[in-house]
């Protein structure tokens, strides 16, 4: 158990990312008045689609392959380095923000490429959209760090959220409000939820991570879904650190509580899908600005204390 | 030896009138040219080696007048042999003119040649001289014999370049005229004369309201020979009018004879203590120059007035760099040599680019790497050395101003001279790459061009030369321009 | 320096026979590239030497000319500018005896002189210690590479890609003079050593002259205009050499004189921060707009310096501060990404040249589907697009994550900068994201997907040579991504030539834990993904996986024209930045019941060249050519302005 | 002998104005003539002592050059050219008047502000330069060359009173090969004159001015 305590965040990654696409589902059909998927749903896909053989593009090649595996490669990596129920994560180093930031990019970058592998239109179509939208949720997103920095004085995820305290909240509500405004609506778009994208949809047309992984089956869209998982694991548990500055120390407690709260983040998340329609796609990189805007605002807040 | 170097040329040239065949009278010009190269070298050796020919009361040779000297023989020796195959090739083919079915003849060979000796015998006497009276007469000379070089090629348009420029120049060379006096008259009280050395020593005891007035016509009738601008507009007409071999006299040698008339006369000034006065008049004027060149140089149509615009922007540049004062006249007098010698360099070129091309219209020449390689590559290099590209003389004297502009605080005017030689080049280059560069069109009924070496040969060597004194400035030039420099500081 | 003189000689000698040469081509072409290896593998060899010991060597020759002296200095900073060079010129000549092999026979002579001279004047730019030397090996440069550019002069493009190329080179060297006297204003040979810091405002302005000349090299916005002319124009190795190292030429420049001119005020490091900010995003964003191979990697390359000016001008605002180990951070994170960005540009223009030479276009709407053909080339592609996007685990990253600790540490507590550090962080962030952008575009509509056109039907891979210069930088790439902590040695021995002997400590106290660090994490991520890959594999075993067509939603016989082109998968961002890239589309006109063929394209303005040189050459023209009235041709007139020059002059004076 | 310098120094001025004013082609020349005998006698009438017989000898020579050489050379030049008889100014005869009256006014300022050796004759200095000012009157707003050959002649003119003026004492030397310039660039002038008439069927400046860089079109290409 004691060696297992370092670790025990990346277990829960791992072993629970799958189930918060359920909790968001299950906490739509509710507000919809459904019945809904079941909340494993996921773990039964993944499980199917391990066993399933796949249908390769002839006009694909090795790069369609590798690019979930790749994708989620990356994904696996930046969350050794996502801290925990206020522990440091396995990998904390000076400057593991701008790590975690690039493995996102990495991930982008090989699910781009594999979409754009295919010749298809629909996933070109995708990747171009993919594309255009990291372009402005990452400097958001880049900039909220920024601004943890800023206030906590140090520059890795650990670090930031270990030195993120109740006096923190106390000295620093009104910015640690924008910066988790701000880190939610990125969460959102970069998970390919409503209001930036509709993960439910059956219009190709208007789907952006959807249609870019029309073509792959078996055990690469098996790599993709995971890897989406362990993706909104990722910003649900920045999140959940942010708005839990307090810890106890008793591990069993500090890790229920977090859990709770990365659980409460999706549903929220479901909570704004239900609420919300989705945008039009011109609109989302306006969305995405007002983040940058609120990174911003908590920066220059900060700065002219 | 100093009576000699003098009498050679004027021997010669009178001599060359009188004889009856082309070829001894061509093998009359190399070996005069030889000699006198010859005799200009012995000069320098003997200065050098710290025994100075004494010379007498009205010719003799200071460090600057025998530097001046010296690019002048040598700069003649190559237009001799250049002229001896030019009139080769002149004879072979009666000249047609760039418009089609227009036709026109050469003036005899004899007077040409009689008249490039005693032009060469003019310019010695303006290096030699030591009376600002004579000094003065020898420049007319100098714009009197070179009339007739001009108008070599008997048609319209030589005429009116010739016609413009014996009269702007002889206009100039009056006004210089009312300096001298103006000159004399400031030294009437303390009974200082007109020659050289009293005017020198007794420099401090000149009327100064009179010397000033003295230094601005003589500025003003001598820069007209020099091409400062606004005095300049005779220049382009001229260079481009006459064969290519007087331009490169003319721009190489020439227009350095009257800069010396200028350096003259700043000499006295600055001793008696009016180097700022003379300073300021140089600095503006070198500006203007620049100006004026950078605004004909871009979009120039004519790569003969192209070249005779350079010159009137290097000229602003030694102008610049007298009125600097200290090094910048050591960078002036370089300048000058590196100036004589890329630019004649490129004149012979454009003389056979001429010839490869039968037209002056820079739009009209394309590909000429297609036709004719080798100048295409000496045309293009001359074009590299002449805006300064390093190693060269060009380079270094451009640095030179630029380190004394900097040093002396004139931060705004090194930063026009950079403005303006950007210009400069920005309009150089679009020339000289569209016509040495792209696609040939084809000519129908055109010839191969086979390329004239003896023609390249002396502007290949000049350019090189170039290039060498920025590579290696040998010890004795560098003393010949240090002393040269000090006798146009007025402090030898 | 023994070794680095002979490197000399034997480029400088390779460059003489090579021209000797030109009329057999194949002795041409075997003396260039024989010298240009040689010298590199002794040049590299003394240049990694001097960089891990540290050491200082120098020689100092008279030379008989004024204010020059042959004085060549070999410290840590020109060592470390020295690697890139002699990689990617002996990389390039090797690919170039690949690439200019078959074309342009009888050029061959002078392509191989100016290419060595090339490589030689630059490793003199990095040596020399007087400013003549300096200027006359800058000029050889610029000389060198200008006939290259110039190679295939009948093309209209390359001859105005060669005149830009050449004025503003003349313009930037001219700069340089200027930079450089005031430096050392009085007499005497004009060596570093005695350089000085000027007073006052000559020091400003020896600063904005340095900025300007090494700028107009480095090819920053707005100074870049010529580079995405002349890169594109040049043959690939040279585009790589030229786009990989010359350009850095600028940024070593300007190292080398901000040097002597310490100390810095506060607003020198906030103008260069924000001009590199301005040109890596407006770099980036023309890139993205461009549908040219080699025009997209020259606006990258414009990108690339845009950052490594950012991570000077937040050190020299540092330094300014006080704060040396943040400056220490932000210099080696410029310094490595310089020598970064010359191994994956090397790399790309290679890249783009094999695709360029085995199909004859660089256009990406004619390619597509290459992979299959040329597989060798598209991963050493794609490897180079991934580390230029700055992408875990490629050199690429190591060097952003040391700009973005920068950044980062200067938005810490002690937040005076802390400013300049959200700029920083942001126009990484962006430009990161826009750069992947930029590159899945490229790599993915030339190599992946179904060809666009026809001009791909008889592609092949490159030849051996080729492939095998294409390792070089490719190894270089893995290598700094993998053991980033090797870099930290020589970078402190290049801060201490820079700074001083103090801060080369403060950069192993900052950067070795993340260094180690991210070095452990590329690791892991190979393991990782070695891992998931043999997972795969695993899992996949005795299942034949099934093949047919791409699913397109239904329908059932896509085309390769349906496929996303590069316009269209760029077109939503360059949509959006619409200010900065002026997008002129064609769209054809619609008019008949049954409309035959139509065609839609696009093509990106280039926008500071538009704005702001053409307008400006407008008016200089114009000035010109009314005054041009001067010279009317009447004699009166010239005699006129002779009277009132002397009237004037008579008035004024008298 | 004073009184009968300045009188010749007043006929200069007047002579400048009559060429001011003057329309006719061989009427210009006979009066440039006219005051180049006067400048020759000029130094015969001036001198503080007796006249050597250097100085007669050396004014002799100027007067049978300016009154005899030159015009003859001139009117050679334009009965060969055919030119008309007038000699068409570029401004009209009351400006050339005020110009010519200005220029007397401005050359008086300007010898009043420099301190020049005392002269015994009066006003020769501003008449000097007047001279000068009016040759340029007349090379600048007359169209023919042979006007232009005029005014040359008269700036000469004007010099050669100023030298006198300022009693420079000139090595007869340098005086000849001065004299000698002059003579050889008239000459040099004439056989142009020659040629342009042959070349141009006229001598009408207008026509000289092919050479130009004035790109009245615009900025083509």
């Amino acid at each position: 158990m004691e060696t297992l305590r370092p670790l025990s965040g990346l277990l829960a990654a791992l072993l629970l990312a799958p189930l918060l696409p359920g909790v968001a589902n299950k906490v739509k059909a509710f507000f919809g008045g459904r019945k809904g998927q079941p909340v494993l749903q996921l773990y039964y896909d993944l499980a199917k689609l391990l066993r399933k053989t796949p249908v390769y593009s002839v006009t694909s090649t090795w790069i369609f392959k590798a690019g979930p595996a790749v994708g989620l490669g990356a994904l696996l990596l930046a969350l050794t380095a996502t801290p925990f129920a206020g522990r440091s994560a396995p990998l904390a180093f000076d400057g593991d923000l701008m790590l975690v930031v690039y493995l996102l990019g990495l991930a982008r970058f090989a699910t781009v490429l594999a979409a754009l592998d295919t010749g298809s239109a629909f996933e070109g179509m995708g990747a171009s959209r993919e594309a255009q939208f990291a372009v402005f949720a990452e400097p958001a997103f880049m900039l909220g760090l920024g601004a943890l920095a800023c206030i906590t004085g140090s520059v890795s995820l650990s670090g930031i959220f270990g030195a993120l305290t109740v006096a923190t909240w106390a000295a620093a509500a009104p910015v640690l409000l924008l910066l988790t405004a701000a880190f939610f609506v990125v969460m959102l778009a970069e998970n390919s939820r409503v209001p930036a994208d509709d993960p439910n949809t059956h219009l190709e047309l208007t789907m952006i991570h959807e249609v870019m992984v029309l073509d792959h089956s078996g055990p690469d869209l098996a790599f993709i879904l995971y890897g989406a998982s362990l993706k909104l694991w990722f910003f649900a548990a920045l999140i959940a650190c942010m708005v839990l500055p307090r810890h106890s120390g008793a591990w069993a407690t500090d890790t229920g509580l977090f859990l709770l709260a990365v659980i409460g983040v999706a549903a929220a998340v479901g909570a704004v899908e239900s609420a919300m329609a989705r945008l039009r796609l011109l609109k989302v990189p306006y969305l995405l600005i007002t983040a940058f805007a609120f990174s911003a605002l908590a920066l220059i807040l900060q700065l002219a204390r | 030896m100093t009576t000699a170097v003098l009498l050679l040329p004027l021997i010669s040239g009178l001599l060359a009138f009188v004889l009856r065949d082309d070829a001894s009278r061509r093998s009359l010009l190399l070996w005069t040219a030889r000699a006198h190269s010859t005799l200009a070298a012995l000069l320098v050796f003997f200065w050098l080696s710290g025994q100075p020919e004494a010379g007498g009361a009205w010719f003799a040779f200071d460090p600057l007048g025998l530097f001046f000297l010296a690019i002048t023989s040598l700069l003649f020796l190559g237009a001799s042999h250049y002229a001896a195959r030019y009139l080769d090739s002149e004879k072979r083919s009666p000249g047609e003119d760039a418009e089609p079915g227009f036709f026109f003849s050469n003036a005899p060979e004899a007077v040409f040649t009689g008249s490039l000796l005693l032009f060469l015998a003019a310019m010695t006497a303006v290096t030699a001289s030591r009376h600002m009276g004579l000094l003065w007469a020898s420049v007319e000379a100098t714009t009197l014999l070179s009339a007739p070089l001009i108008y070599f090629h008997r048609h319209k348009r030589s005429l009116e370049a010739t016609w413009k420029y014996l009269l702007i120049c002889s206009v100039g060379i009056a006004l210089a005229l009312v300096g001298n006096l103006f000159l004399g008259a400031a030294g009437v009280k303390a009974g200082v004369g007109l020659d050289l050395p009293s005017l020198l020593s007794g420099a401090p005891l000149l009327e100064r309201q009179l010397l000033k007035a003295a230094f601005l016509f003589v500025f003003v009738g001598y820069g007209t020979k020099m091409g400062l601008a606004p005095f300049h507009t005779w220049l382009p007409d001229a260079h481009s009018e006459s064969p290519a071999v007087v331009s490169a006299l003319l721009s190489g040698a020439l227009l350095n004879c009257a800069l010396l008339g200028i350096l003259r006369v700043s000499a006295v000034c600055a001793r008696a203590g009016l180097a700022d006065f003379t300073g300021g008049i140089l600095l503006l004027f070198g500006v203007l120059s620049l100006l004026t060149a950078a605004l004909f140089i871009l979009g120039q149509r004519d790569y003969k007035r192209l070249l005779a615009y350079s010159s009137i922007e290097h000229m602003g540049m030694i102008s610049l760099g007298a009125g600097l004062g200290g090094p910048g006249l050591f960078a002036a007098l370089l300048g000058a040599l590196s100036h004589s010698l890329s630019k004649a360099g490129l004149f012979f070129t454009s003389g056979v680019v001429l010839e490869a091309e039968r037209t002056k219209q820079i739009p009209e020449v394309k590909g000429l790497l297609h036709r004719a390689p080798l100048t295409a590559s000496i045309w293009l290099a001359g074009f590299l050395i002449i805006t300064g590209m390093p190693p060269s003389g060009v380079f270094l004297y451009k640095f030179m101003i630029l380190r004394q502009a900097a040093a002396s605080g004139r931060y705004w005017l090194a930063g026009l001279f950079l403005f303006l030689l950007v210009i400069v080049f920005a309009g150089m280059a679009r020339a000289f790459i569209s016509m040495v560069f792209g696609e040939r069109p084809e000519k129908p009924g055109e010839k191969p061009f086979r390329e004239p070496r003896g023609m390249l040969a002396p502007a290949a060597l000049f350019l090189f030369l170039a290039v060498l004194i920025g590579l290696w400035l040998p010890g004795w030039l560098d003393s010949l321009l240090k002393a040269a420099a000090a006798n146009a500081a007025g402090t030898l | 320096m023994l070794l680095l003189l002979l490197s000399l000689g034997l480029l400088l000698a390779g460059s003489a026979l090579a021209v000797l040469f030109f009329r057999r081509p194949a002795a041409a072409r075997a003396a260039g590239v024989a010298a240009a290896l040689l010298a590199s593998v002794c040049g590299l060899a003394a240049s990694l030497q001097t960089l891990f010991s540290g050491g200082f060597s120098s020689l100092s020759l008279p030379w008989p000319v004024p204010m020059a002296s042959f004085s060549l200095v070999l410290d840590p900073l020109a060592a470390f500018f020295l690697i890139p060079i002699f990689l990617l010129t002996g990389a390039g000549a090797l690919y170039g005896a690949g690439y200019l092999d078959g074309n342009a026979r009888e050029r061959a002579g002078l392509a191989w002189g100016a290419f060595d001279l090339l490589s030689a004047s630059m490793t003199l730019v990095v040596l020399s210690a007087n400013a003549v030397l300096f200027m006359t090996a800058w000029e050889l440069m610029a000389l060198s590479s200008f006939l290259l550019v110039l190679f295939d002069h009948e093309r209209p493009q390359a001859r105005k890609a060669g005149y830009l190329y050449l004025v503003t080179g003349a313009a930037g060297a001219l700069a340089l003079l200027l930079a450089f006297s005031l430096l050392s204003p009085s007499g005497g040979p004009m060596d570093f050593a005695r350089f000085a810091r000027p007073g006052g405002a000559a020091a400003a302005a020896a600063f904005l002259a340095a900025l300007c000349g090494f700028g107009l090299k480095a090819g920053f916005i707005p100074l870049h205009v010529w580079l995405p002319e002349a890169h594109p124009a040049a043959p690939s190795h040279v585009s790589a050499v030229m786009s990989g190292v010359m350009i850095k030429m600028g940024i070593y420049g300007l190292l080398r004189v901000l040097g002597f001119l310490l100390p810095w005020p506060a607003w020198w490091g906030g103008l260069i921060l924000a001009f590199g900010a301005v040109s890596a995003l407006g770099g980036v964003l023309f890139a993205l707009a461009q549908h040219e191979l080699k025009r997209l990697l020259a606006y990258s390359s414009v990108e690339n310096m845009g950052l490594i000016l950012m991570g000077l001008g937040l050190g020299m605002l540092a330094v300014s501060d006080g704060d040396y180990a943040l400056a220490a951070l932000s210099f080696s994170g410029a310094l490595l990404h310089a020598l970064n960005h010359s191994l994956f540009k090397g790399l790309l223009f290679m890249g783009a040249g094999s695709v360029i030479k085995s199909t004859g276009t660089g256009e990406l709407e004619a390619l597509g589907g290459l992979s299959k053909k040329m597989p060798v080339t598209a991963s050493y592609f794609l490897l180079g697009s991934a580390a230029i996007s700055g992408l875990p685990p490629f050199n690429g990253f190591v060097s952003e994550l040391l700009l973005g600790l920068a950044g980062l540490l200067a938005l810490g507590p002690r937040s005076r900068l802390a400013p300049w550090g959200a700029v920083v962080i942001v126009s990484l962030a962006a430009v990161g994201t826009l750069a992947a952008a930029c590159f899945v575009k490229a790599s993915g509509s030339v190599f992946l997907g179904l060809p666009r056109s026809r001009r791909t039907d008889g592609a092949r891979e490159a030849g051996r040579p080729m492939l095998a210069a294409m390792a070089v930088p490719a190894a270089g790439i893995a290598l700094v991504g993998l053991f980033p902590s090797a870099a930290l040695r020589p970078l402190s021995a290049v801060l201490g030539s820079i700074l001083g002997p103090g801060a080369a400590g403060f950069l192993s106290a900052y950067a070795s834990v993340p260094l180690a660090c991210a070095g452990a994490a590329a690791a892991g991520l190979a393991a990782l993904l070695l891992a998931l890959w043999t997972a795969r594999a695993l899992l996949l075993r005795g299942r034949k996986p099934g093949a047919g067509p791409t699913w397109d939603c239904g329908y059932a016989e896509p085309t390769p024209r349906m496929q996303y082109g590069a316009s269209s998968f760029s077109q939503p961002l360059t949509d959006l930045f619409q200010p900065v890239i002026r997008v002129i589309g064609r769209y054809p006109r619609i008019q008949e019941y049954f409309p035959s063929g139509a065609s839609f394209s696009t093509e990106a303005q280039p926008l500071v060249y538009n704005t702001l040189y053409t307008p400006a050459a407008r008016r200089i023209r114009g000035l010109a050519y009314r005054f041009s009235w001067l010279q009317q041709g009447r004699l009166q007139f010239y005699i006129m302005y002779i009277a009132a020059a002397l009237i004037g002059l008579l008035l004024w004076k008298l | 002998m004073h009184i009968l310098a300045e009188l010749v120094i007043v006929l200069i001025i007047l002579l400048d104005l009559g060429l001011a004013v003057t329309g006719s082609l061989s009427a210009c020349i006979r009066l440039v003539a006219a005051q180049g005998v006067l400048a020759g006698l000029l130094p015969l009438l001036a001198g503080t002592e007796g006249i050597s017989a250097g100085t007669a000898a050396f004014a002799a020579v100027i007067v049978l050059l300016k009154g005899a050489v030159f015009p003859w050379l001139l009117i050679r030049a334009r009965d060969r050219s055919g030119a008309r008889q007038d000699v068409e100014p570029l401004v009209s005869y009351p400006v050339s008047v005020a110009f010519c009256l200005g220029s007397f006014v401005a050359a008086s300022w300007l010898g009043s502000r420099l301190p020049l050796p005392e002269t015994g004759v009066a006003w020769i200095v501003p008449a000097s330069l007047a001279t000068v000012f009016t040759g340029f009157l007349l090379i600048t707003t007359r169209t023919k060359a042979i006007t232009q050959v005029l005014g040359y002649l008269v700036m000469e003119n004007g010099i050669y009173i100023f030298g006198l003026a300022l009693f420079v004492q000139q090595p007869m030397m340098v005086e000849l090969a001065i004299l000698l310039d002059v003579f050889v660039a008239v000459f040099v002038m004439g056989i142009a004159i020659f040629h342009i008439s042959r070349e141009f069927d006229h001598i009408d400046t207008a026509e000289l001015s092919e050479l130009s860089d004035w790109r009245r079109e615009g900025y083509g290409s």
